[in-house]
Order: structure tokens, then sequence, then C-alpha cells
């Protein structure tokens, strides 16, 4: 028992001491916690317009100030927060959800199988992302379901493409021709040592493609396609403010800081993770050639 | 003095004939410029001669008799004479006509050349309008030979020739010199298309375009008010800005509800908050610079318990839920938030669905699938439209058929006058549709720009008077 | 060769009609008629009918899409429905705006990324590293629509360098197209150049420890030529591949940037055209981005060779 | 006064000390054997010779070449050494080069650095350092790529531009680790020319006391960074005193003690009934990645129409150059990778073709050692969880209970603590995990295993182990053994018979003794002539001193 301790001892010291880990996983913990607590409580009701009270300056009623409908910025923020994580998560969860086992599936079997799939992959990386996105929309009509759908559909083959690749290295190692021999079928194989073994490349491209999602669901609003009114989205209140940036800049660079916060949380928790996870580039420190 | 300018406009034009099109956007550019009438209208929204030199009225108001203008000639050197005035006209109300206000050709039952300055046009009934209509760009004159190509490169008779159009960006005009009337003063002018309000703003402060006539970012007003550089002009326009309502919609088809949500409203906040105080509050589907303009804008004043009282009698104490269709314009997705959140007030929650204007118009106005929208009518002097039984408000009431017809039949201006009212007074009444506000003609310019309109009683940009002073 | 020229090419023509009916059946469920759209809400049925046969809008559906395939191999993509002008032109014209902008802003994101990524990988764990490494952390997560607001403000407005926006034409002359090209291709090669500039530098450092950079070092080259000589070419190739997945995304920028900048490009093209029902537009443009996407692959590969020899079929070997 | 000459080195990498009081001297024209285990500090007391040591490296003591002081030149200067006045050979060829560049060019970028040259002189230079390193240009095209020569040729090239300043002192690492024995023997030969001709003084660093016996004239043999014996050959070898230098010693020539009588191929006892494994005209094509996509795939034979016949008890070794194809065959014989023609049975079944009951039954009576004892085992799972692993075929009929005691018996067979079942594969040593890989071929009672390379990532005293251990299970469980090696010496002691693998064929098969004494394939024959052999070289060396 000792031993695998002293493992996990080890990737919680390297925690400790990964600085983008720790900074990344902060300010995400921060804008998650915000996008929950927005469920039960905001400081006023974001969504309640309230003429008299439009563009008021920051101030200890309204902690970011107000919009030019009068609506507290702080709350809004909050609920932005929520639709922007949960459009990026759930997008995310579809990439991974089906990317994942296409990808497990597809190095698995190999074949022609394997080629249709990637070249299938290929073919929806040829459609520019945000256009495809844009036909979806007009397809399905504006809104974060179909945003949540076109930003998803577009992390499938991202991660069907990751996850065969790192399976198609790991099935021709010994220790799976070991299980082959043990009678374990594909299925059995990839759930018991594949994931397992791709699981840190998953989480790090999570990540990734988590703040990829927040950036996408923010432009998909700001051209009007995203998340609906009355229901804020940073890309939204972006898009408002904009004409507002000469008298009220405050309008466009809070919620502006919020997305960068966000993307640059996840980024440097990615980063940290892969850190932390890849024994590989923890020995990578010490042993440099140059300077 | 400066002889050209860089004029921004919000829309670029599918393409320049105004005869084929229902795009604002192409008169905006073409109208009054490129294109005459044998009518215009001025700033004030009257009717003035233009191509035809005068007219006579038959007593019974079926026989217009024109008299047209001499010498003057198409941008391509061609002769304009009656013979054109015909073919133009039958053009429009033809049967292969692709006229986008064919409707308004509809009581002409012939037009005859009587010699070469003289056209006769014969209605069907008397049209109180239709000086007024052929006023429209829709009516402008043109050259058989060239008709067809003046999608891309427009012929008319007008103060400036269609020069070059860098599609997607710009559509310059110069200068016609062998114009009938007093020569443009200025030699060159150019529409650029800035459709993103924060571009025009920029655009405007880096003094990239000179004139906005209409100014889509009202919020930025009092900024641009303070800057000497600019001159902020507000005038009108033919835009009543309504929340669209199904009258055959469930909850909807009771006039209570209506009324109560009339109350609910806070019509002065919604010109405040969506509009930043620009707009003028309204009663009925009517243009307050109208002649003929009722003021009943205070008939139904913003209160809660009115409005509750109501919804308690039509049986809805608890609210109920509906659908709100915005269509991608700011002042609809302004309002619209503002509306949905006055609303939930008196329990009735929107939810909100952005459409852009192919969804809307297939399914609000065609499919009339909807219970409420919020849509500025630009068209100058359209009452009329709640007499239509297909049209999208499904407001079908006998009486204002009755008045309408009788309208339509009168030409006696006064009558006409008192008509307009009763149709005004109806249509409050029966609150057929939320009249939020007329949407103001917000024009900003170059402070030392001379000559341009201030309102909008058509949609154009008349750029004849328009020069630099130092 | 011929023969894989040859393959290559038919693979790309059947991609390619993948592509064509794929989004020929998105646009067919597109809700929304042209006719009506170009017409406007008071138009007749009638007139509407005879603005259809005119489109030919009344065609049954494979006959459409035959029609549109064969049009366009013999090089005619159509008459837009909203410009009445042959698609192809439209394109041609937005093309000379979208297309230097994609390469203006691949150009800058490459200009500035290579260098950096080369210089933080050399003086890795030093302040040139940790700067550039915090600098391009930014410059992923700031949106590029919010950045080119700020440029806008800064540069256009205030410091009034630059044009706030718009297109002059290349006929004004080189050196306006490229001011007006200026801040929008800045604006689209941030994010680009900030994850160029780190694949760069993973690469680099990859490189770095491969043994063929001793073996440089031990005939007597110094640290910055041994970087050069040996060091960068190897860790361009996978510099490459991201270069060659960025175009999509590049492309895919544009459409947003243009419409803050206002630029008459292709992106604001496709955006206006399908808002506007001109799905003949869309559809032509669309198999356009496709095809380029699909093509710049291709070109990537052949780079590939170009640098990489053990791609290169073997002779005599 | 000696040309090299190495006082009190010390050197520590992140104040971890690696080398500790190192003191060596080399002459002119002579050459100095650098032997022990891996990771005992030879290759970073190379480095230190050259200035490239890794970052965070401190270095004391002192390092003079030809008179001069390397520690206390700075980098400049340093460079201006490096490649002139000493060259280096490194440890791997096949990753040495620069893939991007012709190894014409390679070397000339030496020549053009040190020397006032024009292109077109480094050129006809170059062309000369190829003809002297065996690659004639008229034959090899020094317009090539790395990729296109062989590990042989392109260490080789390496040589090349270690040599072309013609510098006074040559460090070769490891040069012939990555080679099959026959072109080990070639490089060395080249080696010895080039000392003989250019009066260079060679460090020969190699863990292969055979190869370095054969060419130093003096041997420093390290462990754990220190340096624990040197002296001149062959009378070191008679007066080692250091006990780990008797160990590396006698590991090197280690024979595990069979008490069994040999069963060969021809014995009457071996009866189709006790057949346990054939193969008739085996096929296996690997299709490489193709140069583009869509152009045409290309294979590689790497199994050409071979015939095997393994019956129990038998202990068959198979030998051959490394690539030749043995792991293939092996992984085909398991059932692993089917065959693109002939037909295989395992038992009496066809593993590609036989119903899932049948396919598990099989199973159960053959099971494998793999290669790598590093990749053999999910890095993610306990040990114990990977050795249980194979029982899976059994998992109707054995219950967890069970289970963990067969594990415990496993571990005690092949000499470990049961209670180091949870542990993680890292955590072990090398050598432990080649035994648990050995546990986990064992833990199903199988009739046959297949050992492919069982020993050759282990170093020598490990390897040792190993063997005994291997032979002391057959005495006791009565396993058939295909025992795969490229390592002649290792085959010689333990197999009763052998095949000859060469381009995935089997050229030569008979029994071991007989083989070794008298190859007929000519083959087998540059195969063994090639082989070094620790006591047969120090025996000529004796001779010839
Ligand atoms: N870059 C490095 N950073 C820290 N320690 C290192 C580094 N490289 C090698 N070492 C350590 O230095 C010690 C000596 O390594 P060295 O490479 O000299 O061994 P070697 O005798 O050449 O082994 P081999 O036979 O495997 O090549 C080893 O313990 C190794 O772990
Ligand atoms: N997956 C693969 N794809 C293509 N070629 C392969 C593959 N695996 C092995 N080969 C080639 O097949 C040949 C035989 O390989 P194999 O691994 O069987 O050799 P080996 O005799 O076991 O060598 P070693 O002694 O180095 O283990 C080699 O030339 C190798 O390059
Ligand atoms: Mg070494
Ligand atoms: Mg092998
Ligand atoms: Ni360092």
């Amino acid at each position: 028992m000792s031993e695998s301790m002293s493992q996990q001892n080890a990737i919680r010291v390297n925690a400790l001491r990964s600085p983008s880990l720790l900074i990344g996983g902060l300010i995400t913990l921060v804008f998650i916690t915000l996008a929950l607590l927005s469920f039960v409580w905001t400081p006023h009701d974001a969504l309640s317009v309230n003429i008299m009270e439009r563009l008021k300056p920051i101030s200890g009623d309204y902690w970011l100030g107000t919009d030019q409908y009068g609506r507290d910025l702080f709350s809004m923020i909050m609920l932005g927060a929520r639709n922007s994580i949960a459009v990026a998560l759930v997008a995310v969860g579809i990439g991974m959800g089906l990317g994942v086992p296409i990808g497990t599936w597809a190095a698995a079997r190999g074949g022609w199988l394997d080629e249709a799939l990637m070249r299938t992959g290929d073919f929806i990386f040829a459609f520019p992302a945000l256009i495809s996105a844009i036909m979806i929309t007009a397809l399905l009509g504006p809104g974060a379901i179909n945003a949540i759908i076109a930003i998803g559909i577009f992390n499938i083959p991202v991660f069907a493409r990751l996850a065969r690749g790192a399976a198609l290295s790991l099935w021709t190692r010994d220790f799976i021709l070991a299980a082959r021999l043990s009678g374990k079928n594909a299925v059995h194989i990839t759930w018991e040592h594949i994931l397992p073994n791709i699981a840190n490349l998953l989480i790090v491209q999570g990540t990734i493609q988590f703040s990829l999602g927040i950036l996408a669901e923010a432009s998909l609003s700001y051209v009007g396609l995203g998340t609906q009114p009355p229901m804020p989205s940073w890309g939204k209140m972006l898009f408002e403010a904009q004409t507002m940036m000469a008298f009220a800049p405050q309008l466009a660079i809070i919620p502006g800081l919020a997305i960068i916060f966000t993307v640059l949380g996840l980024n440097l928790l990615g980063d940290g993770l892969r850190d932390v996870l890849d024994p590989k580039t923890r020995q990578r420190q010490d042993g440099d050639l140059l300077s | 003095a400066k002889d050209d300018i860089t004029i921004g406009v919000r829309l670029e034009p599918p393409h320049l004939d105004p005869t084929a099109g229902a795009a604002a956007a192409i008169d905006e550019i073409v109208y009054a410029n490129i294109f005459e009438g044998l009518t215009r209208i001025d700033q004030t929204g009257s009717v003035k001669p233009a191509l035809a030199e005068s007219w006579t009225i038959s007593e019974d108001g079926k026989t217009y008799t024109f008299t047209l203008r001499k010498g003057v000639k198409f941008h391509d050197g061609s002769d304009f004479d009656a013979s054109d005035v015909v073919y133009s006209l039958d053009r429009a109300r033809g049967e292969k006509s692709v006229n986008a206000q064919k409707a308004l050709f509809e009581p002409i039952e012939s037009v005859t050349a009587k010699n070469a300055n003289t056209v006769e046009v014969k209605l069907k009934r008397p049209t109180g309008n239709m000086l007024f209509n052929l006023g429209w760009g829709d009516a402008i004159m043109v050259d058989p030979a060239s008709a067809d190509a003046n999608k891309t490169n427009p012929v008319g008779t007008g103060p400036f020739k269609f020069s070059k159009w860098t599609k997607g960006d710009s559509i310059a005009i110069s200068r016609n010199d062998a114009y009938w009337g007093d020569p443009a003063k200025l030699k060159n002018a150019t529409f650029k298309i800035v459709g993103d309000a924060t571009a025009a703003i920029a655009s405007l402060m880096a003094e990239d375009v000179d004139a906005f006539p209409q100014f889509t970012a009202p919020e930025m007003l009092p900024q641009l008010q303070s800057d000497p550089r600019f001159k902020v002009v507000i005038g009108t326009t033919e835009g009543e800005t309504i929340l669209s309502t199904n009258n055959e919609a469930e909850h909807f088809k009771d006039v209570r509800v209506r009324k109560a949500m009339a109350h609910a409203i806070n019509r002065q906040s919604i010109i405040d908050g969506a509009m930043f105080g620009q707009g003028t509050l309204i009663g009925s589907h009517f243009a307050p610079h109208h002649p003929a303009y009722k003021d009943l804008s205070g008939v139904y004043n913003f209160d809660l318990d009115k409005a509750k009282a109501l919804m308690t009698e039509a049986g809805l104490e608890n609210g109920f839920k509906a659908r709100l269709h915005l269509p991608p314009t700011d002042y609809a997705q302004r309002s619209g938030l503002i509306i949905a959140s006055d609303l939930k007030k008196i329990d009735i929650e929107l939810e909100i669905i952005s459409v852009d204007w192919g969804q809307w118009l297939k399914q609000v106005f065609k499919g009339k699938d909807f219970d409420l929208t919020i849509v500025s009518h630009t068209e100058p002097m359209d009452i009329g439209i709640y007499a239509r039984d297909d049209y999208y408000f499904n407001y079908k009431d006998a009486n204002f058929k009755a008045l309408i017809k009788e309208l339509n039949a009168t030409s006696d201006e006064t009558k006409r006058n008192e008509l307009m009212q009763k149709a005004q007074e109806k249509l409050n009444a029966d609150a057929v549709n939320g009249y939020l506000f007329q949407l103001a003609k917000t024009g900003v310019w170059n402070a030392k720009i001379k000559g341009l309109w201030a309102n909008s009683p058509v949609q154009a940009n008349d750029l004849t008077d328009v020069e630099w002073m130092d | 060769m011929l023969l894989f020229a040859l393959r290559r090419f038919v693979s790309l023509a059947l991609t390619l009609l993948a592509a064509s009916l794929v989004i020929f059946a998105i646009m067919e469920i597109l809700p929304g008629d042209p006719a009506e759209l170009i017409l406007g809400i008071n138009a007749q049925a009638d007139t509407l009918q005879a603005l259809r046969q005119e489109l030919g809008l009344h065609l049954p559906l494979l006959e459409r899409y035959w029609n549109w395939i064969t049009s366009m191999f013999a090089g005619d993509f159509g008459t837009s429905y909203t410009y009445s002008v042959p698609v192809l032109d439209l394109i041609s014209e937005r093309l000379i705006v979208s297309f230097p902008l994609a390469l203006f802003a691949l150009t800058l994101s490459t200009l500035l990324a290579l260098p950096l990524g080369l210089l933080a990988a050399a003086f890795r764990n030093k302040w040139p590293d940790w700067g550039m490494m915090g600098l391009t952390q930014l410059g992923i997560a700031v949106p590029n629509f919010w950045f080119a607001m700020l440029l806008v403000l800064a540069f256009a407005v205030t410091l009034r360098w630059f044009p706030s926006g718009g297109f002059p034409g290349w006929e004004a002359g080189f050196w306006p197209g490229m001011k007006a090209l200026l801040l929008p291709a800045i604006a689209l090669a941030l994010p680009q150049a900030s994850i160029l500039a780190r694949i760069m530098r993973s690469s680099m450092l990859d490189v770095i420890h491969e043994d063929y950079m001793r073996t440089a070092r031990a005939k007597g080259l110094n640290q910055t030529q041994t970087l050069l000589r040996h060091g960068l070419r190897n860790a361009l190739i996978p510099v490459i591949t991201i270069l060659g997945l960025q175009f999509s995304f590049l492309l895919a920028g544009t459409v947003i940037i243009e419409n803050v900048f206002f630029l008459p490009g292709l992106g604001r093209l496709v955006f206006q055209a399908i808002t506007q029902r001109d799905l003949i537009t869309v559809k032509a443009v669309i198999v356009l981005l496709v095809a380029t996407v699909i093509i710049v692959n291709f070109v990537i590969d052949l780079t590939y060779a170009a640098i990489d020899p053990r791609l290169r079929k073997k002779k005599g070997a | 006064m000696s040309l090299l000459s190495i006082r009190s080195l010390n050197l520590s990498i992140q104040n971890k000390p690696i080398l500790n009081n190192i003191n060596l001297s080399l002459e002119a024209g002579k050459c100095l054997g650098l032997v022990g285990e891996s990771g005992s500090g030879k290759s970073m007391t190379a480095l230190s010779i050259m200035h490239l040591l890794p970052h965070h490296s401190h270095l004391s003591g002192a390092i003079t070449l030809d008179g001069e002081e390397l520690t206390k030149l700075d980098e400049k200067q340093l460079c201006e050494r490096r490649g002139d006045q000493m060259g280096m050979i490194f440890q791997e060829p096949m990753t040495a080069l620069n893939p991007l560049k012709t190894v014409g060019n390679q070397i000339e970028e030496s020549l053009l650095l040190h020397r006032d040259m024009t292109r077109k002189e480094a050129e006809q230079h170059s062309h000369h350092l190829l003809e002297r390193v065996g690659l004639s240009p008229a034959r090899y095209s020094p317009n090539r790529y790395p990729h296109q020569l062989s590990g042989g040729q392109r260490q080789r090239v390496v040589i090349a531009i270690a040599i072309a300043m013609r510098p006074a002192l040559l460090i070769a690492d490891e040069p012939t680790t990555a080679l099959d024995v026959t072109t080990q023997a070639q490089i060395l030969e080249l080696l010895k020319e080039l000392m003989e001709e250019e009066q260079s003084a060679l460090l020969l660093i190699s863990h292969d006391l055979a190869v370095v016996a054969d060419m130093a004239d003096h041997i420093a043999i390290m462990k754990e960074g220190e340096i624990v014996e040197q002296g001149p050959v062959p009378q070191l070898f008679d007066t080692l005193s250091h006990p780990y230098s008797q160990n590396l010693f006698e590991a090197s020539t280690h024979s595990p003690i069979r008490t069994k009588p040999p069963l060969f191929y021809d014995d009457a006892g071996l009866s189709a009934e006790n057949r346990i494994l054939s193969a008739d005209q085996i096929v296996r094509d690997y299709s490489l990645p193709r140069q583009f996509p869509y152009l045409k795939k290309r294979h590689f034979r790497a199994v050409n129409h071979l015939d095997l016949a393994i019956h129990r008890g038998q202990s068959i070794g198979l030998v051959g150059e490394s690539g030749c194809g043995k792991s293939t065959l092996a992984r085909t014989l398991l059932g692993l990778d089917a065959p693109q023609k002939g037909s295989l049975l395992v038992g009496d079944h066809n593993p590609f073709t036989a119903q899932r009951d049948d396919l598990i039954s099989v199973r159960k009576d053959i099971q494998i050692v793999f290669q790598d004892p590093n990749g053999s085992f999910n890095p993610r799972h306990p040990v114990g969880r990977s050795v249980a692993e194979p029982l899976h075929l059994h998992r109707h009929s054995v219950s967890a209970q069970e289970r963990e005691e067969k594990v415990a018996q496993v571990f005690n067979q092949v000499g470990l603590n049961p209670k180091h079942a949870h542990r993680y594969p890292h955590e072990f040593s090398g050598g432990q995990r080649q035994r648990l890989a050995i546990a986990r071929a064992l833990i199903t009672k199988p009739k046959i295993i297949i050992a492919d390379e069982p020993v050759s990532a282990l170093d020598v005293s490990i390897r040792a182990q190993i063997l005994d251990l291997l032979t002391q299970l057959r005495e006791e469980l009565d396993l058939a053994y295909l025992f795969i090696s490229h390592d002649l010496s290792v085959v010689r002691e333990i197999t009763d018979e052998v095949l000859v693998m060469y381009q995935g064929q089997i050229i030569e098969r008979g029994k071991t003794r007989e083989v070794f004494d008298n190859p007929t394939h000519p083959y087998t024959q540059s195969l063994i002539a090639a082989a070094p052999n620790l006591e047969a070289t120090i025996q000529r060396r004796r001779n010839s001193a």
C-alpha cells in the first residue's frame, strides 16, 4: 500500500510545485463556483430590466455596475459563466463521449472501418468550423442547444483522432499482446488497458477543447447565433457593449476579461495537468543540452 | 470646397433596380439620385412634380393626365418621353412583373401616350394616394433599352450617374452634367456599406465616412452631439415600431389581454432603454408627422394594476407563456428584452426566439406561426394592411375593412383625414398590436455638410442639394 | 508521380463531391424562400411564382443538384439570387480581399511565431521564455473580435494611423490596400501566432534533445549554429502540420473579423448570403472554402516531402 | 607524457553525484577500454571530456588533452577543440545523424568549420573519408540521406565525421551496441585500422567485456560512478581483485547447470501426440505506412514460407540477427497476428479459425515472455493484476482466492516476494520485471513458453540469474521452450537444438553443439565467427602478448 501511496504523493507534490496547475485550477474553480452559485443566488436579478438604474458605476450595491438596461453586471457575469461553461462542457462531453469510443473502436478494428472513420473525421475538419456552425444554427435556429451541437460536432473528430492515435500505439505494446493472449476481447482490453493509459491525454485535450468551446460560444453569441436573450452570455454582452465602448468601456472590458481569464485558467490548468501527469515532461526539466 | 462625400449605409442593396425588389437599401442609393419618377416626395412628405411637370385629375378622380418635362435625357443619352412612361408603368403592373409593390399599380386600368409629352393614366376606381404612390421608388421611370440591365448598371434620368459598385464595400455615383434641372453640387458620392454599428461608430470617429443618414447606434448620439466635428439630426421616419400580435393566437384573441399588455409595457422606458431616448410615442399605426395623425399615445398609460385587473378579468390572473420572435435588428432585440421583462410583471412569460429575416418571413410573416414579434413597418401610409385578410396580424375586423374601403374611394383631403383618424382610433381601441414608438431618423454627419434630409418620408438619400461648407 | 497525382486528384474530387452533396442537402433544408426575401413582405403570389421560375427553384431536387454540379464543372457557379450577378464574379471580387487577408495573417503569424518560439526554446526557463509563454497564453485566451475592437479603438479612432475598416480596392494602390488589411490581419494572426509559437517552442525543445544535435556540437558547432543548421528544419515539421490545420481556422476567423472591419471578403459574403438565403452563393462559397482546405492540406503533404527526405520516394536506395 | 589524462574528476548533475574521483590516462596510438554495466557513468566520463554535459552539471578535477587543461577553456575555445582535436562517436547510430541532411553534407560541415576550405575541397575530402570507412562514394552516393543507409553504414558515417579532422583523441561510446554481430566485427576492425594509421588514441566504451578485451591495451572497469579496477590487457584478467569485476567476468561467461538430458528432434520419444505447435509454410507481411496517402501500399515480408514444429519438453533456440523476423514469428505462432499464407496449429486447432472454447484451451498451453520487460506491463495496473491476467482464461473455474494463491505461488517460483504484488511496474528493477514476465507466463501452467529475447535488455549479472531461473523451471515443470535471441552465447548455454533464421527464413537447424561447432550454411558460419567470445579472446591476447 505504501508504495502506491508514494506515487500519489509524488503527483501531489508535483501538483503543488506546478504554478500553472495551481493558478489555472484556482481561476477555473472561481468561475465554476460563480456559475454554480448563480443557480441559487445572484446579487440582483440578472434578467430584470430597470431603465432608471442603467449604466450605474461600480458601487457597493452594483459590484461591477449596471448595463444599458440597468441589469446588474456582476449577476450577468455569473449567469454568463453558467451559460458559457455549460455550452463548452456539454460540447466537450459530446466530443469525448462520441469521439473517444469512435477513436478507440477504429484503433481496435483497423482496416477499412478505421480508414472510413478517419476520412469522415478529415472531412468534417475540411469545413471551416465557424462557418459550419453558422450553417448549423441557420438550419436549426440559433440558441444554446444548437450552439452546443455545432461546437460538439467539431469536437468529435478531435477526440477521435487523439484517442485513435494513442490507442494505436498502445495496441502494439506487449502488455496488450499479453492481454490478448489471456483471451480478452477488444472491448475488454480497451476498457482495462487502453482507456486508463490514454486518460491523461484526454483530460489535457479536454481542457484545451473546453477553452476553445468557450471562445466558440462567445463567437457564436457575438454574431447572434449562440445563447438567446434574455439569458446573458459573455459573447453577447461583448457584442451589445461594443457600441458603447466610448462612454461605457467597462461593459465590454468586464465580459472580455471574464472570457480571457476563464480561457487562460483552463489553458494553464491543461498545461499544469500535462506536466504533473506526464512523467516525461517531468524528466525533461533536467535533461537540457543547451543553455 | 470639397466636392465628394462618403455616406455610410447599413445594408448593401442586393442590386440597384428599385422596380425589382423591396429592399430599402436600393432606394436609399438610387432613388432621386439616379432614378426619378413622374412625381417625387420631398423632405416633408408632400408630393412634388418631377419628370411630370404638371398634371390634371378628372372630376371622378379616375383619369390622370401628366404633362412631361421636355428635353430630359437618360444617362445613356436616349430621350425620355411618353413611351417610356407607358413602358415603365406597364412593366411594373404587367403579368411578368417582379415589382415588390405591384399592389400600388393594381388600380391602374390603362396607360396611354397622348403625344410625346402627355400621358393619360386611367384608373379602375378613384385612388386618393395615386400621386403619392407614383413618387415611390418602385414607380421610377426606366428606358426600355436599358431596363433589364438596371440591376447592375442603373440608367436613369437623375442628377447622378452610376459609376462603380465594389460589391460588399461601396457604390460610387458621379454628377450627371446633362441633368435637366439644377445640377448637383457634389461631383462624386460614395455609399459605403457599414453594417455593424460598432464599425459605423469607428468609421465616423476616424472620419472615414462623412455621413450616416440613418445612424443605428442611438446610444452614441449624446457623445456625438457633444463633438463639434459632427452634427446630429433627429428626424422622423415612416417606421411604426410595433409589438405585432397574432390576433388569432390563444390568449391574444382576447382584447382584454392585449389591453393588459398595452398597460403593462412601459413604452417610454423602451424609448429610453432601447433607443436611448430617440423616438416618438405612438398609439396607433400612423406616423406622427402626418397631417391626419391623431395622438393616441396616452390612451394606454403605464399602469400595472390596471393591467393585472384586465388579466384577472380575462381569467388569466396566473399568467401564461408565449413566444416572442425577434428579427435581427437592434431595435427589435433591445425592445424585446425590455418587453419580456415588463410582461413578466403581469406573469406573461415570454420565450425569446431570435430569427433571421428568412425565418421571420417564413414562420412569422407567411406562416403566421407566432404569438408576438417586434418589427418596424417602414412603408409610408400603410394603415391599409390591417384590412388585409391574409396579413400576419390576423386582425379580421369587418368594420375596419369598411373604413379602409371608404378611404380608398375618397379623394377629398379633409374627408380622407377624417377617415384616417377614425381608422387610427379603431386600431387603438382594439389594441390590435402593441404600438411602441415611431422610429426616429437619427442622422449624424460632418458639421460642414449641408442639404441632407432630416426626415425620411420615403427611403431615400437625396443628394441633389448636398454641399460642403467651408 | 503521374499515378500519384491522378489518384490524389480522384480522391480530391470524391471528397469535394461528398462535400457538395452535404452542402446541397443542408442548403435545401434551410428554412426561408429566396424569392420571398428578394421581393419583400408585400409581394404577391404570382410575382413570387414568376421569380421562382426565373431562379429555377421549381425543378425537382435531384435535377437541381445535377444542374448545379454540372454547371459548376463548366465553371458556371450560377447567378446570385440577391446580387443578380454571376456568383463566380462575386466570389472573385471577394477573393481578392479574403485571400490576401488570410495570406497576410498567415505570414504575419509565421514571421512572429517562429523566431519567438525559437528564442523561447533557446532560453528555456529564462525570462524570454517566461515572457513568451505568458504572452502566448494571453494571445490564445483573447477572443479575436474583442482584440479587433481594441485595435480599432487604439489605431483607427484614437491614433488615426489606419482606417477603421472597409477596403478601398486594389486599384487604389497596393499600400492603401495593405493598410486596410493590416489591423484585421493582426487581429486574425494573434491567436494563430500564439499557438504557433508554442508549437515551435515545444517542437524545438524536442529537437534539442535529439542525438544528432549532440553530434553537431561534437563537430565543434556552437549553440546558435547547431540550433539554426540542425534544429530549425527538423523542428519545422510539426509546425507545418499545425500551419495546415490553422488555415481552416483562419478562414473561419475571417467571417467575424471581416464583419468587425466591414471588409468585403468571402467570410462576410457567406454570412450575408446565409441570412439573405442567397443559397446559390452560400453553396458556391462553402464548396470553395472546403476545396481550399483540402487543397491546402495537399500542399502541406508536398511540403513535407520537400522538407523531409524520408518521405520522398526512394530512388535506387 | 600521456595524450589524455584525467585527474580526480568529480561530476554531479543537479546535486546528484554521478562520477566520483575518476583517474585515467591514455597514450597516443593506444586504446583504453571503459567497461561497466548500464548507468555506471561511462558516457558521462566521455561527455565530461567533450564538455557536452547536460544542463545543471557541476564538474571538478582536471582533464588535460595534449598538455592543455580543458576545464579552463571557454566555450569558444572548446568549440575549436571539439571535432578538431577530439572526436566522438555516439552510442546510437540510428539517431546520431540529422535525418534532413545528406551524409556528405554532414561530413563536410566539420571540415568547413575548422579548415579554410572551399566547398569543393571539402566535398573531395569527404569523399575520401567515406572511402576510408568503406562507403565508396561511387557505390553509396554521398547525396543519400541517413534513412537510406543501414545501421552499420550510418555508424560508419558517424565515424567518418569523428575522424574528419584526424583528431588526436577519438572517443567511441558503445559504437556497436545497436548493431548485429557481423556488422559489429566490421566496425571494430575499422577502428583498429584507424588507430594504426593515424596514431589516434581511442577511448572505447562498452558494457561488453568481450569487445573491449579484443580491442583495448588498457581496461578500466566502472561501477556506480567509480573506477573499481584498471590495468593492462591481458594481465588484468589474471589479477582481477575487486569483487564487482570478478562478478562481471563470471557473469559474462555464465552457464546454467542442467540435469535432465537434452531432447532432440530425432528422438524416438517425440511423436505426433506430443506435438504442441506446428507451422506450415507460414508467411507474414507487414504493410508499411504509405509514403503518401493514396499511394499504393507497400509490404515488408518478415516471415517467409517457414516450417516449424515443437514438441513437449523440447528446448529450442531461435537465433538470427536483429530484424530477421524472430519476434514476428513468435507473435504469429501465438496466434496474435494472422499469417498471410500457410497454416498454423496450436494443439489441434488453428487459432485463427478455432471455436472460442477450443481457443481458450489452446491458449492455456502456450505463453510468452516478451522481449521488452518495460513494455509488457500496463504501467497503471499493479503487477499482481497483470501477472494474474492469463487466469482470465480460467475465469469460470478460478475463484478470487485461488487466484491470489496462484499469484503468490508463481511469485515464489520466480523468486519474488508475493507481498510486492500490489506494487506498480516502475517500482521494480529490470531484472525483477523480467521475472514478473516469466511469472505471468507460468501462471496458467502452460506446456510451452516462447521466450523472446528474455535477457537482451538486462546487464550481465542479472542475465545470469534469469538464465538459471529458466533452466530450473524447465527441469521442474517439464516445459518446452522456444528461446529467441540474437546472442549466440546465451543460446549455446541453455538450448538443445537451434534454428538459425535469416531474412524471414530458417536456413539451418540442428543440435546446438553441432551447429555451433560445425555450421554448414555460410551465413551461420559468419555469424558464429563474428560472435565475440570472451574466453577465446583473452586466450588470443595472451598468446600474442
Ligand atoms: N541528463 C542527465 N541528468 C541527470 N542524470 C543523468 C543524466 N544522464 C545520465 N544521468 C545519470 O548518470 C549516470 C551515468 O549515466 P551514463 O549515461 O554515463 O551511463 P552509462 O554507463 O553510459 O550507461 P549505458 O551503458 O546505459 O550507456 C546514470 O545514473 C544516469 O541516470
Ligand atoms: N509493425 C511493423 N510494421 C512494419 N515492419 C515491421 C513491423 N514490425 C516489425 N517490422 C519489421 O519486420 C522485421 C522483423 O521484425 P522482428 O521484430 O520480428 O525482428 P526480430 O528478429 O525480433 O528483431 P530483434 O532482434 O531486433 O527483436 C524487421 O525488419 C522490422 O523492421
Ligand atoms: Mg552510455
Ligand atoms: Mg524481436
Ligand atoms: Ni535550466
